[in-house]
């Protein structure tokens, strides 16, 4: 397909018409394909329209590169808001190699990692009513390091509590496109089983013994102001 | 919990399977996470869905599992015997016709809360499980092996509009011109004018005269004129004085201001001390 | 293409007929682009037949990706006796990241470009003597530069001074037609733009704030030598 056929085909306006000097679609997919090529990490689709001249349709061309490795050895993923190639599963096997090993997690890590995702936003308390025991601070500080989880806004709730979300590497670590697609999510929520349900009166829970965090809390004020 | 069961009869009937597995759980105590993790753990020997699970039953579990700890001297942790002890009320609960007088949820509301608790623990469990199945980035796909460094430039572009522009060149061509003050010319009499005005007629004044009678003919009228024509006559003034040329004297608040031409004999008297803008300082 | 098409076309024989049972040639293919892809370094081809299956044609599949990949953002290329994937090299300065930083032009650089549009054709010495101070070198080279100015006619006048004149990026750039459009001298003090009141310490007639620039355009006398 000639670069105006595709255009038309898209319904794109013809090149003469666009109020910048694109370049052809085909040109702008190049484009995009190195800038993906040469990060490890996911392009943000905002720093793609960065880099790229003036007037391209960065969404458009990522969509016809993605089509155009449908099948390929490597593939073009989403991972939230940014974009990113890497090598198909199904080919793991041949990268012995390139294999890292990754620490192995603790039953704690995990769960809580699940937590987060599946419940985010999400505060330390209520992660530990989850899992009915109190989250140690190693278990958060791991998956803080493996930058999996991080800081969220702050609970407009008394204390002002702490919230913790997942990142954008945990979503490429997962292959995941975006924290919707986290397998079960539909069936978790229609079975109720996200509700934050408060525990009627006396039931035992956990009681937080790590009453530091609060005063840590305090001068970290200005870590979530973005 | 509408299948919740009311007798003791499932605790009889335990089977030797069962017991040995109870056994097995105290050994094991230190592998769980908490009483909630224990609960579940003794809910899966029940053998139902969660979602039927009796939770009359499994209270009773755990108050044997309690038990037959402490027979075999092993301490458990406090949260351990809170649970303990929040079973055993809600067992009471649940096998008691429900009092009227008494507050607080109901026994059912209680088990039907732990049931809850219990789904959803297992629900996370299944999760956790099902996501670390996920292929896996470094294990399962890799990323980029030779990313390209970014080089970051730095460009700086210089900019200015077509006002810094006629403001810069109004700037230069009238860097000579003493004019401090930019205004429409036409209402305004400067000091300099004054200064003029005065220092030919100053000569003349012996004796004390009002000040008002420096003033430029045709200025009186318009407020705006007579304003500047004041403020820029007392100023020429004060200058006047400053360099000993005049006297200036006051009645009081409010009163004409006067002056009169200083005499060489009268040096004595202080000039009025420098109060003048900075501007009128002598070229 | 069918992978059996493409094992015809390049007159290899077919599967069944292999010793080993390589995988179809367009999974080979695959392999060899997904290792490409995250080798850390270019990879021989006797390591990538040692990764691929058995039986696999790995100088084949190394052609026919090269061939895919031809005109394409990224590019299969032979370094030594190994292979690797590279940015082409024409899209190369898309691995730049520019950050644009605008600066509003120094003083002393808009009256000297006043005073060229306003007197055009200028001299140094003519610019100087209507700043009442001496022009620096950078100052005239960051006009140049901007292409706001330019190299008029030398003056017939002794030593053949070359001046400046305005270019036509210059009216562009101020939306003018004609350096005769800006306004006079009157016209500004009209529009009460005259408002020249001396800041402190900067009173007229006094050298202004750039002394070094008198030192530095000692040694610029070949400055006009075109």
């Amino acid at each position: 397909m000639s670069d105006e056929q595709m255009q038309e085909a898209l319904g794109l306006p013809p090149q003469e018409e666009s109020l910048f000097e694109a370049p052809p679609m085909a040109e702008q997919e190049r484009m995009v394909e190195a800038i993906l090529f040469a990060s490890a990490e996911p392009v943000s689709v905002k720093e793609l329209e960065a880099r790229l001249p003036h007037g391209s349709v960065v969404s458009q061309a990522l969509v016809n590169l993605q089509r155009r490795y449908e099948g390929r050895g490597v593939q073009v993923t989403r991972v939230g808001e940014a974009w990113a190639i890497r090598t198909a599963p199904d080919l793991g096997f041949l990268m012995q190699k390139e294999t890292v090993e990754t620490r192995k997690l603790s039953r704690a890590a995990i769960e809580t990692l699940a937590i987060v995702a599946y419940h985010q936003p999400v505060t330390r308390a209520e992660i530990e009513e989850i899992r009915g025991v109190s989250v140690s601070r190693g278990t958060v500080d791991q998956l803080l390091e493996l930058e999996w989880i991080r800081f969220g806004r702050r609970r407009m709730t008394p204390g002002r509590p702490v919230t913790f979300v997942v990142t954008q590497e945990f979503l490429d670590h997962f292959g995941l496109e975006n924290a919707r697609d986290l397998p079960g999510l539909k069936e978790l929520r229609a079975a109720g089983l996200l509700d934050n349900r408060p525990r009627p009166g006396n039931m035992p829970g956990v009681t937080n013994e790590d009453e530091e965090e609060v005063i840590e809390d305090e001068d970290q004020g200005d870590m979530f102001e973005e | 919990m509408a299948d919740q069961e009311f007798d003791l009869e499932p605790t009889r009937t335990q089977s030797v399977a069962e017991r040995l597995a109870a056994e097995a759980l105290i050994v094991d105590v230190d592998g769980f996470e908490g009483p909630l993790d224990l609960l579940l753990t003794l809910g899966r020997t029940q053998k139902v869905d969660l979602r039927k699970i009796s939770i009359l039953h499994l209270a009773e579990q755990y108050l044997e599992f309690v038990e037959k700890a402490k027979e075999l001297r092993i301490e458990l942790a406090a949260d351990y015997l809170v649970m303990a002890a929040w079973l055993a009320f809600l067992k009471s609960r649940l096998l008691l016709p429900p009092d009227p007088t008494e507050e607080g949820p109901s026994g059912e509301e209680l088990a039907a809360h732990l049931a809850f608790q219990l789904e959803r623990l297992a629900a996370m469990r299944d999760s956790a499980a099902k996501l670390m199945a996920r292929d896996q980035k470094g294990r399962d796909f890799f990323v980029r092996g030779v990313p390209e460094n970014m080089t970051r430039v730095r460009r700086v572009t210089y900019t200015a509009t077509l006002m810094d522009l006629m403001q810069a060149y109004a700037r230069i061509r009238t860097k000579d011109e003493f004019r401090p003050f930019v205004m429409d010319r036409d209402s305004v009499f400067t000091m300099e004018q004054a200064l003029e005005r005065m220092r030919s007629m100053i000569g003349f004044s012996g004796t004390w005269t009002e000040l008002s009678s420096y003033f430029p003919i045709g200025w009186d009228g318009d407020a705006m004129r007579k304003r500047s024509a004041t403020a820029a006559t007392f100023a020429a003034t004060l200058q006047l004085a400053k360099e000993g040329k005049v006297e200036l004297r006051q009645g009081g608040t409010f009163e004409p201001i006067q002056l009169r031409r200083r005499e060489a004999a009268q040096d004595k008297i202080k000039p009025v001390e420098n109060i003048g803008p900075q501007e009128v300082q002598d070229e």
